[in-house]
C-alpha cells in the first residue's frame, strides 16, 4: 500500500477511535526529572495524553509481551492435582514505538519463537498491533544509529514519520492497513511528501550519529573474541552494584525466574515467571551453593558477551543491542554503556 | 493434621509490624483459620508457652530482655524476626552512635539511672533467628508469603537482589534523576520499591543485600553530592548494625 | 513476522506421574520409581533429565536414573538439599508429581557401541550415570571393556548399594571404588577419585570416558583421562546449572552461547574445553 | 468471700493494647492498699536519636515512634519542622493532611473498637471466636477498617509510616481518579458505618457505670472539630497557643514507669476522643452528633469508659468530614504543587490530635537543617496519670467483686483509654 498522510489535526480523531475500539497504550510524560522529561508507556485515556515527540522512554515496551510478572498456569493441589492454563490474548494497540525498540521486539520475536516456542510471549505478541514512529529527538545516551536501528523497514504494523505539517504513514501489515482504513482519516502521500520522508529519515540517521561505535557493528563478536582477558572487565566491574538495572531496562533482555505462589487456602495457586537479570548476584547459583558466575566481573562480562556474541551466534545473527542507551542512562556508576565499552575494547586492541 | 501453633511477641518497637498482620483484614481470618494462635498480646487475651512458630517484633535494648527472648527461642521451633527493629535493630540503633549516658540523660535528666538500657541490637545478636521478614513496616504480602511457606514446609524466598530491581519493574523514575539520593542499589528488595513509587526514596529499611557493593554505593552518593557524614548517616538509619555503617 | 504453529499444550504445563516405589538410598537420598499417569513410556535416553514439579513448591531439574524401556516406569534419585527436594522426600507411594521433559542431550549410547567405556562417577553423579551404565550392562555384548570408578565422600554416602555389590561381583566389568573419608568399617581404597586412575588400564584408541560429578571433580578427572591418552572428543560429561524453564529461554543455565538444558547437560569435552565458565 | 484475706491482683502485660503495661493491686482487709499502673516498655530514646539528623528525616524517624498513629506523628513532625523554618503550607496540603488524620482516626478507632473492645463487650478473649458468633459484624468492622487503610494508602502512600507527606507539602499527590474512587467507596460505606454505630451503640450500656471528674485537654478551633490545627484547650477553662505546651504538660517521672507522666492544673488530666468531644462537641458533623445523642454522650462526660463511645462518634465524624473534604478538593481540582523548602535555623512546635489525644513535637534546628534538640509528648504520656487515678477510684468501687472480675474490669478500664504504651515510652 502506498504511503498515506494523516494530517496533524486528524491525529486526535485517529487516537480517539483507537481508544474506543482497543486498549490503547502509548508514550506519556511521567513528569520532569532534572535531566528533562521522563517518558513511559501507559494506557492512553485521552488523545492529549499521547506523546509522539519523546526522546526515549524509561522502560522499553517489552512489558507488553513479557510482563514483569505473569502466571504461566494456575493449579490445584490435593489428591487429584490439576493445572489450568492461562494464555493471554488481550488485544492491544501500542502507539509510538521508535525504530530501535521495534528492532528489539523483532529480536525478541525470534528468541521466543526459536526452539520450543513460548506460547505466552507469542500469544501476547500476536494480539498486539504496533504503530512505530520515527524519532524527532535523540536521548543523550542513545546510539541507535550505529547499531543500525535508526530506521527499520519491517517489524511494525504502521510506521509514522513526522513531516512537520503532517504524519506520513507506511503500512507494514494487513492489520495495519485495516487499522488505517477503519479508524483514520488518510489521503495518499504526494511524491513531494515521499521525498520529504526520505530526507527526514536520513536526517534522523544523522541525528543519531552524535555518539556511536567507532567501528562497524558486525565486528563486535570478533572484537569480543579477543577481549576475554581484557582488564577493562574487572576495572568496571569493581564499581558494579549488581543492581540489574542494565538488564531490566534493556529492550532485548528477557531472562526470567519461575516460582510458585500458593493461595492462603494452600490448595490453589499459580506458577509465575518474573523478570530476572544476569547481573544479579544469585542468577547462576545452584542449590548446593555453587555460583557459576560468582564474581561481579564474570557477571558484568557475561552481559556484554551475551549481547555481543552469544546471541549473535546462537539465534539472532545480530548484536542483541539496539542502541537505545537506557542501560547507559540508568547505570548509577555509569559503567554499563555498551558503546563506551565496545569502543574502549577496540581502542585497547588496536 | 494438627494445626501449627503460632505466637507473637514484641520488644522495643512501634508494633507497626504486628499491625500489618492485623491489616490483613479478610486474609487474617484465613490466617487464623490455618493455624492456632496461642499468644498475640496486641490482639488477644490469653497466652501459652506451647507454640511452634514465634513471630518476634522489636529489638533488644535491655540486658533484662535477653532472658525473655531466649525463652521464646527455646519454646519455638521456628523463630521469625518481624520487621526492621527485629531483623536489623532498626532505627533504635541510632542511639548506639551517641554516648550512652548522654542519651539517657537527654531524655530522663537526673533520673536517668532509673532507666535500664544498653546498645540496641537485632534479635540475631542474642539468639539464632530462622527467618527474617524485613521492612519498616513489614510488607503484609511478604508476611503472608512467609507464613504460607512455613505451612508448606518451604524455606521462604526472601529476595537477595536490590530494590532497584523492583523499582524498575514498577517503572519509577530513578530518584537520582530527580535530584535526590537513594539506598536502593544496596538494599534488599521485597517491598516493591514502595517508598520510591510514593515519591520518596529508599531509606534502606530492609537492610543490605548479602554482598553489597558499599564502596561503589558510597562513590555514587558522593557523586550526587552527599558528604561523608550524610553518607554514613544514610547507612546508619537502618543498617547501623552492619560494618558498612561503622 | 512468521510464527511457528503453537503447541496445543503449553510447554510449561507438567504431565502427571505416580510414584510406585520409594527406596531410601542414604540419609539424604531417596529413589523414586514412577510411571506416567497416562501409561505412556517416558521415552528418554540415558543422561537426559526431567523438570520435576510439586505444585506450590516449585520445579527442579532431576536426572532420569533408570535406563530406557523398563516397563514404562522410570526412576529418579533425589538428594534433599532444599525446598523441592525436601518436599519430595515427604511424599508417599501413590502420590502424584508433575513431570516435564525429558529434556536435553544424552550420553553417546550409539557412538560408544563396540568401544570400551570408562565411567567415572563422583557422589550423586552416579545418579545420571547409572542410566547409561545400566543400559550398557543390559546390552553388554554391544560394548567393549567396561570400567566403573566411583568415589564418594564417605561410605555412608554410597548410593545403590545392591547394584554396587553386583558390580563388584561381576566379571564382565571392572569396578573400583574409593572414599575420601573412611569410617572404621571401610576396608577399601581411600582417597579422591583420581587416586584410582593408577589402577586402571585403558586402550586410548577405543576408550570413551564418561564423567559425572561435582564441579571440582571434572578438572582433575579430565587431566587423568587425558594423561591416559583419551582424546577430548571421547570424553563426555554432564554439567549442572541453575535452570528455570528447560526450554532454552530463561537464561540461567547459559554457558556462553550454550544452554545446558538444550545443548547439554551431556557435553562432549572437545566442544566446551575452551569455554570460559564451563568447568 | 473472705474479706479479710489479702488479695493480690496482677495483670502482667495487659492484652489488646499497644505495648507492655502491668496492673498491680493489693486489697487487704477490704481496703485497697496498693493500686498501680506500671509501664514496663523498653525506652527507645527517640528525642536523643533525633539529634544530628536532617530536617527531611525527622518525620521518617518519629513516625516510627508508633505504628498505629504513625500518620499523626508524621504530620506533627512536619508541622514542627515547618514552624521552625517558617514554612507555610498551602490550603490543599492542609486539607489532604486533614484527610490523612481522619484516615488514621478511622483506622485506629475501628481497630480499637472492633478488634480490642468488642471482645470485652461480648465476653470473648479476642475477635477470632467472634468470627463464628458475630460473623456479620466482624466482617463489617473488617470492611470499614480496610477502607480506612485504603484511604491512608491512597493519600499517604502507605497504611503505616506514610511516605507522601513531606516538609512543605506532599511528595506525591493522589490522582483525581484515586480521589474519586475514594469518595465513591466512602459514600457507599455510609450504611455500613451507621450499622456499625448502631450495633456498637447497643452494647455501650455494658460498660461499667463509673465517673470521676478530671481535666480534659485537646486542640480547639473556632471553625472546626480540631484535629489538624488550633489552640490547646482545657475543660477547666483556658486556651493556649501550642508553643506553650510545656506549661500544660509538665512532664515528670515516676519510678514504676519508663514513660513520663504529665499534670496540669489538677493531679492529672485526660486527652483523647472523650477529651475532644467534651471540648468540641459543637463542631461535630451532623451524623456524629446524632450518634452522640443516641449514646447519651454530652459534654462534659466524665466516665472514662465512654472514651469508647466518643471514638464511635468520631468514626462517624471523620467519615462524614472526609466526604466533605474530598468534595471540596474535587471542586477546586488538585494542583501538582511541589513543596518549596528553604532551610534555616530555628525552633518550632507542632501539635495535632491523633487517635489517643493531643500530640506535641518540638525541634530546634541549626542552620544546616540538623536537629540539635527535640522533645515529643505523646497522648498516652498525658493519660498515664489519669489512668492511675481512675484505676484507684474504680478499683475501690469494685473491690468487693471476685478477683477475676476486678482483674478483667481493671483491664477494661486501661483498654478504654486505648493506650499506646510503647509510643509513650518512645
Ligand atoms: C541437569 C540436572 C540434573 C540434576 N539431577 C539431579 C538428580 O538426579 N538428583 C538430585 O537430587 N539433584 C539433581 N540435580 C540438582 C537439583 O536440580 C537441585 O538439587 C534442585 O534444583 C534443588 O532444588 P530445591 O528446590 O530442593 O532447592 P532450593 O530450595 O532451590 O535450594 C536449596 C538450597 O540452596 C539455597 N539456595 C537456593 N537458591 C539460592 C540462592 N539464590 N542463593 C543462595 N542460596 C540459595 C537454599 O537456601 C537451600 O539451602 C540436577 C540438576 C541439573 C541441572
Ligand atoms: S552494570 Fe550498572 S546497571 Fe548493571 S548491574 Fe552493574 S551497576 Fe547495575
Ligand atoms: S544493551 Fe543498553 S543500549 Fe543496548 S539495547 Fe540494551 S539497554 Fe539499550
Ligand atoms: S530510585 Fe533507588 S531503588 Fe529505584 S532505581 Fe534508583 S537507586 Fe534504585
Amino acid at each position: 500500500m502506498a504511503l498515506q498522510i494523516i494530517e496533524k489535526s486528524d491525529l486526535a480523531f485517529f487516537v480517539q477511535n483507537l481508544m474506543d475500539h482497543f486498549q490503547l497504550e502509548g508514550v506519556q510524560s511521567k513528569g520532569q526529572s532534572v535531566y528533562g522529561q521522563a517518558f513511559f508507556y501507559g494506557t492512553i485515556r485521552s488523545p492529549a495524553e499521547l506523546c509522539l515527540d519523546f526522546d526515549c522512554t524509561v522502560m522499553p515496551p517489552k512489558k507488553y509481551f513479557l510482563p514483569p510478572q505473569e502466571a504461566l498456569f494456575r493449579f490445584q493441589t490435593g489428591p487429584s492435582p490439576a493445572c489450568f492454563e492461562c494464555r493471554p490474548n488481550k488485544p492491544l494497540v501500542i502507539f509510538g514505538i521508535h525504530p530501535y525498540d521495534l528492532k528489539a521486539i523483532s529480536q525478541m520475536d525470534r528468541v521466543f519463537a526459536a526452539g520450543t516456542p513460548d506460547p505466552h510471549y507469542l500469544a501476547r505478541r500476536e494480539a498486539t498491533i504496533l504503530i512505530g514512529i520515527d524519532p524527532t529527538h535523540v536521548a543523550p545516551r542513545s546510539f541507535w544509529a550505529s547499531m543500525e536501528a535508526a530506521v527499520v523497514s519491517s517489524g511494525f504494523d504502521l510506521m509514522m514519520t513526522d513531516l512537520g505539517a503532517n504524519y506520513i504513514v507506511e503500512t507494514g501489515s494487513e492489520k495495519g492497513k485495516a487499522l488505517l482504513g477503519d479508524y483514520a482519516k488518510v489521503r495518499p502521500a504526494t511524491s513531494d511528501e515521499v521525498r520529504q520522508r526520505v530526507s527526514q529519515r536520513s536526517h534522523i540517521a544523522d541525528m543519531g550519529q552524535k555518539r556511536g561505535l567507532t567501528f562497524p557493528k558486525r565486528e563486535i563478536p570478533i572484537l569480543l573474541q579477543h577481549s576475554l582477558t581484557s582488564p577493562l572487565w574487572e576495572e568496571n566491574a569493581t564499581k558494579c552494584l549488581s543492581c540489574g538495572t542494565c538488564n531490566l531496562v534493556c529492550p532485548t533482555c528477557y531472562c526470567f525466574d519461575v516460582w510458585d505462589d500458593m493461595e492462603l487456602n494452600l490448595t490453589q495457586g499459580q506458577r509465575l515467571r518474573r523478570w530476572d537479570g544476569c547481573l544479579l548476584s544469585d542468577f547462576a547459583r545452584v542449590a548446593t551453593g555453587e555460583n557459576f558466575r560468582g564474581t561481579r566481573t564474570s557477571r558484568y562480562r557475561h552481559r556484554f558477551y551475551r549481547k555481543g556474541q552469544y546471541l549473535f551466534f546462537g539465534i539472532l545473527d545480530d548484536v542483541a543491542c539496539v542502541g537505545c542507551g537506557r542501560c547507559a542512562a540508568f547505570c548509577l556508576p555509569d559503567i554499563a554503556d555498551p558503546v563506551e565499552v565496545f569502543n574502549r575494547l577496540k581502542e585497547k586492541l588496536n | 493434621m494438627e494445626k501449627a501453633k503460632v505466637a507473637f511477641f514484641d520488644f522495643a518497637s512501634c508494633e507497626g509490624d504486628q499491625l500489618q498482620v492485623i491489616n490483613l483484614e479478610e486474609d487474617l481470618l484465613k490466617v487464623v483459620e490455618a493455624v492456632e494462635i496461642v499468644s498475640f498480646r496486641e490482639a488477644m487475651k490469653g497466652h501459652s508457652d506451647d507454640y511452634d512458630i514465634a513471630f518476634v517484633e522489636g529489638s533488644v535494648t535491655r540486658r533484662s530482655d535477653e532472658a525473655r527472648l531466649k525463652e521464646i527461642r527455646k519454646n519455638a521451633k521456628v523463630l521469625v524476626a518481624l520487621g526492621a527493629c527485629a531483623t536489623l535493630g532498626g532505627v533504635n540503633l541510632l542511639k548506639n552512635f551517641q554516648e550512652a549516658e548522654n542519651v539517657r540523660k537527654f531524655v530522663y535528666g537526673d533520673k536517668a539511672f532509673q532507666y535500664e538500657t544498653y546498645p540496641a541490637r537485632p534479635l540475631k545478636a542474642v539468639v539464632p533467628v530462622d527467618i527474617d521478614i524485613h521492612g519498616c513496616p513489614i510488607n503484609r504480602h511478604e508476611f503472608v508469603m512467609v507464613f504460607k511457606s512455613l505451612l508448606l514446609g518451604k524455606k521462604p524466598e526472601i529476595p537477595n537482589y536490590p530494590v532497584c530491581v523492583e523499582c524498575k519493574m514498577a517503572e519509577s523514575i530513578c530518584v537520582f534523576e530527580m535530584g535526590m539520593t537513594c539506598l536502593g542499589p544496596v538494599t534488599r528488595a521485597g517491598c516493591g520499591a514502595c517508598c520510591v513509587t510514593e515519591g520518596s526514596y529508599c531509606w534502606g529499611c530492609r537492610g543490605l543485600v548479602d554482598n553489597p557493593n558499599a564502596d561503589s554505593q558510597r562513590e555514587v552518593l558522593a557523586k550526587y553530592g552527599l558528604g561523608l557524614r550524610d553518607i554514613l548517616n544514610k547507612f546508619r538509619l537502618y543498617s547501623g548494625f552492619s560494618e558498612v555503617a561503622q | 513476522m512468521k510464527y511457528q504453529p503453537l503447541a496445543d499444550i503449553s510447554p510449561y504445563l507438567p504431565q502427571w506421574a505416580e510414584i510406585s516405589r520409594i527406596q531410601k538410598l542414604t540419609e539424604s537420598e531417596r529413589l523414586f520409581e514412577m510411571h506416567l499417569a497416562d501409561g505412556e513410556p517416558l521415552g528418554h535416553k540415558p543422561g537426559q533429565f526431567i523438570e520435576l514439579s510439586l505444585l506450590g513448591i516449585g520445579e527442579a531439574p532431576i536426572s532420569i536414573s533408570s535406563p530406557p524401556g523398563v516397563e514404562n516406569s522410570f526412576e529418579l534419585a533425589v538428594r534433599k538439599v532444599g525446598n523441592l527436594t525436601s518436599a519430595m522426600h515427604r511424599l508417599k507411594v501413590g502420590d502424584r508429581v508433575g513431570i516435564r521433559g525429558p529434556f536435553g542431550t544424552h550420553f553417546p549410547v550409539d557412538e560408544t557401541q563396540g568401544k570400551d567405556i570408562l565411567f567415572v562417577a563422583g557422589g550423586i553423579g552416579l545418579v545420571p550415570l547409572r542410566s547409561f551404565i545400566k543400559f550398557v550392562l543390559e546390552h553388554r555384548r554391544d560394548y567393549g571393556e567396561v570400567t566403573i570408578l566411583f568415589g564418594a565422600r564417605n561410605p555412608s554416602e554410597q548410593l545403590f548399594l545392591d547394584e554396587l555389590e553386583d558390580w563388584r561381583r561381576r566379571d564382565d566389568l571392572r569396578y573400583l571404588e574409593s572414599v575420601d573419608r573412611p569410617d572404621p568399617n571401610w576396608t577399601g581404597h581411600v582417597g579422591v577419585i583420581t587416586t584410582l586412575f593408577p589402577y586402571i588400564h585403558v586402550d586410548p584408541s577405543k576408550t570413551y570416558c564418561v564423567v559425572v560429578g561435582p564441579p571440582v571433580m571434572y578438572r582433575f578427572v579430565i587431566v587423568e583421562a587425558k594423561a591416559k591418552g583419551i582424546p577430548d572428543t571421547h570424553i563426555f560429561l554432564s554439567l549442572e546449572r541453575r535452570m528455570k524453564c528447560g526450554l532454552g529461554k530463561c537464561g540461567h543455565c547459559q554457558i556462553n552461547h550454550l544452554y545446558v538444558c538444550q545443548d547439554g547437560p551431556v557435553f562432549r569435552y572437545s566442544d566446551i574445553f575452551d569455554l570460559e565458565e564451563a568447568l | 468471700m473472705n474479706a479479710k484475706a489479702e488479695r493480690i491482683i496482677q495483670v502482667h502485660h495487659v492484652t489488646r493494647v499497644e505495648g507492655h503495661g502491668n496492673i498491680e493491686v493489693k486489697i487487704k482487709d477490704g481496703r485497697v492498699e496498693e493500686c498501680q499502673w506500671q509501664v514496663v516498655e523498653a525506652p527507645r530514646f527517640f528525642e536523643a536519636m533525633l539529634r544530628g539528623r536532617k530536617w527531611y528525616e525527622a518525620a521518617h524517624l518519629t513516625s516510627r515512634i508508633c505504628g498505629i498513629c504513625s500518620i499523626g506523628h508524621t504530620i506533627c513532625s512536619l508541622k514542627a519542622t515547618e514552624a521552625a523554618m517558617g514554612i507555610a503550607v498551602s490550603e490543599q496540603t492542609a486539607q489532604v493532611r486533614k484527610l490523612l488524620l481522619h484516615a488514621e482516626n478511622l483506622q485506629s478507632h475501628l481497630l480499637h473498637l472492633g478488634y480490642l473492645v468488642l471482645p470485652d463487650l461480648l465476653e470473648k478473649p479476642s475477635v477470632i471466636p467472634l468470627a463464628q458468633t458475630h460473623g456479620e459484624q466482624v466482617l463489617l468492622v473488617i470492611g470499614l477498617h480496610r477502607l480506612a487503610n485504603e484511604m491512608s494508602d491512597r493519600l499517604g502512600g502507605r497504611t503505616t509510616h506514610p511516605q507522601r507527606p513531606v516538609v512543605g507539602g506532599f511528595a506525591r499527590w493522589p490522582t483525581t481518579e484515586e480521589m474519586e474512587t475514594l469518595s465513591q467507596k466512602l459514600e457507599s460505606a455510609r450504611t455500613d458505618v451507621m450499622a456499625l454505630a448502631d450495633f456498637l451503640g447497643s452494647l455501650i450500656e455494658k460498660f461499667p457505670r463509673f465517673a470521676r471528674e478530671t481535666e480534659y485537654i485537646a486542640l480547639t478551633h473556632p471553625a472546626e472539630y480540631a484535629l489538624y490545627e488550633g489552640h490547646i484547650g482545657s475543660t477547666d477553662d483556658g486556651q493556649w497557643p501550642v508553643e506553650q505546651y510545656k506549661g500544660i504538660v509538665n512532664e515528670y517521672l515516676v519510678p514504676h514507669s519508663t514513660a513520663k507522666f504529665t499534670r496540669h492544673k489538677r493531679a492529672a488530666y485526660m486527652v483523647g476522643a472523650l477529651a475532644r468531644l467534651n471540648l468540641n462537641y459543637d463542631k461535630l458533623s451532623p451524623g456524629a452528633k446524632e450518634i452522640a445523642g443516641k449514646l447519651g454522650l454530652k459534654p462534659i462526660n466524665s466516665n472514662p469508659f465512654m472514651n469508647n463511645a466518643a471514638q464511635l462518634v468520631e468514626v462517624v465524624h471523620c467519615f462524614e468530614d472526609s466526604l466533605r473534604l474530598l468534595r471540596d478538593l474535587h471542586a477546586r481540582g488538585l494542583k501538582d504543587e511541589r513543596p518549596a523548602v528553604s532551610v534555616k535555623a530555628g525552633r518550632g512546635t507542632g501539635a495535632v490530635e491523633v487517635p489517643r489525644g493531643i500530640l506535641f513535637h518540638e525541634y530546634e534546628y541549626n542552620k544546616d537543617g540538623e536537629i540539635v534538640w527535640a522533645n515529643c509528648v505523646i497522648p498516652t504520656n498525658q493519660n498515664h496519670g489519669n489512668i492511675q487515678m481512675d484505676l484507684e477510684a474504680f478499683v475501690d468501687q469494685i473491690k468487693e467483686r471476685p478477683t477475676e472480675q476486678v482483674e478483667l474490669m481493671a483491664e477494661m478500664l486501661v483498654r478504654a483509654y486505648d493506650p499506646c504504651i510503647s509510643c509513650s515510652t518512645h
